[in-house]
């Protein structure tokens, strides 16, 4: 059994989380995927991720349970490594399913966003030389911003 | 009141100390009042009253000014940078 | 190897697209993919897919190709079934690999709503008393026109 | 001239045929004489000319009206309806 949200050092699974959704409820005509993972940078020997246990697993399940219930979704699976990890390795996999294509991309697009900036994670840059924390980028906050604006308008 | 107190992240190198647990002036009430007290025996403690620093109390992510009661467990974050 | 454009009568296998595009370029922070899935429908026992061979193929090379440099991408692949299929299995499989998220996204987003539009196929619903071709509806209409307008602006 | 003609999917039920290959009159010089002509000898034919009917000509989608050449392969589609 796939679980919802995991939080795991051990490596993941991208495809698995793509089969666990495909053509398994005869209602969904759409299954949209998105993986993270480390990209190589100048002197990046790993990447480490820092969480908050706990706390991220409710964070996760909160943005998963928002995203099920604004687009009518069928299932939608967040899983997101910790600890260190090398270039190419999987960082986050999201994926959703849908009855109709719209809904499965775009709530794909809202969780990966959203959990950017409103989960605990931290990531961390370990070179030869040392280590260094990654900074927040504004074009981040600006999509998590996005669909903050984008729920409050329909909530309006 | 006591609170027991994280840094997580940059704000633990920062600061230089992963966790602390204080005993707390009655003119500590929130979240703010307390940068101020920690700010006033380090210096370093004024970047917890940077906006984009997120507060974590009993375990859920609030927002700030926050309300603290005794025994609550804190953890000042630096913005999330997971995905 | 997998083919970056096929058009088969044998069915899909998404996860096996998703494997081939993760962990394998340094590059790359981000793997998106859309699986499109026969949807039940009342009375509907196959759905078959006809296409006009050899046209549908390079219509959706010009398309993958339009994607790659737009986007910046990586790795496109587009994997579409012909033939009849059963509710629940794979009508086309569309993954892309970018440095960053929103250009995997995005360009898997235009790729589906595209190829709906601008490669030769149609779809022929099989019931119990016959069949009847499947309608184009106005909201794939909308959304192929959308990348039009899109790609003219930025021409302009 | 001479052009083979398919009409795919929806239309092929419609028109009753699969493929013809039609020699055509000196006026037909284009898609749409050639629609115009079709339908002089079938009346059902009169659908092609719906501005939503996608023409295939020698295997490259072309946009409408098109130019015509002895020899041209043609093929008559109804709107696109993959993915």
């Amino acid at each position: 059994m796939m679980p919802k949200i995991l939080v795991t050092a051990d490596p993941l699974d991208p495809p698995a989380l793509v089969a666990a959704l495909t053509g398994t409820d005869p209602d969904d005509g759409a299954v949209a995927s998105f993986v993270g993972q480390v990209r190589a940078e100048p002197g990046l020997q790993t990447l480490e991720l820092e969480h908050y246990p706990g706390v991220t697993e409710t964070a996760l399940a909160e943005l998963r349970e928002l995203a099920m219930s604004r687009w009518s979704l069928s299932q939608a699976i967040i899983h997101h490594r910790v600890g260190r990890m090398a270039v190419g390795e999987t960082i986050v996999v999201v994926a959703a399913s849908a009855p109709h294509r719209r809904a499965a991309l775009e709530a794909v697009g809202f969780l990966i966003d959203r959990l950017k900036t409103e989960a605990p994670f931290w990531k961390r840059v370990h070179t030869a030389g040392g280590s260094h924390w990654v900074t927040a980028r504004d074009s981040d906050a600006a999509a998590s911003q996005y669909w903050r604006d984008q729920i409050a308008q329909e909530d309006a | 009141m006591h609170v027991h107190i994280r840094y997580m992240a940059a704000l633990r190198d920062r600061l230089g100390e992963g966790e602390t647990t204080l005993d707390l002036p009655p003119d500590v009430s929130d979240s703010e009042t307390l940068i101020a007290h920690l700010t006033a025996s380090d210096a370093a403690a004024a970047a917890l009253a940077a906006p984009e620093i997120r507060l974590i109390r009993n375990d859920r992510i609030v927002t700030r000014p926050s309300a603290l009661e005794d025994g609550d467990r804190l953890a000042f974050c630096p913005p999330f940078t997971g995905g």
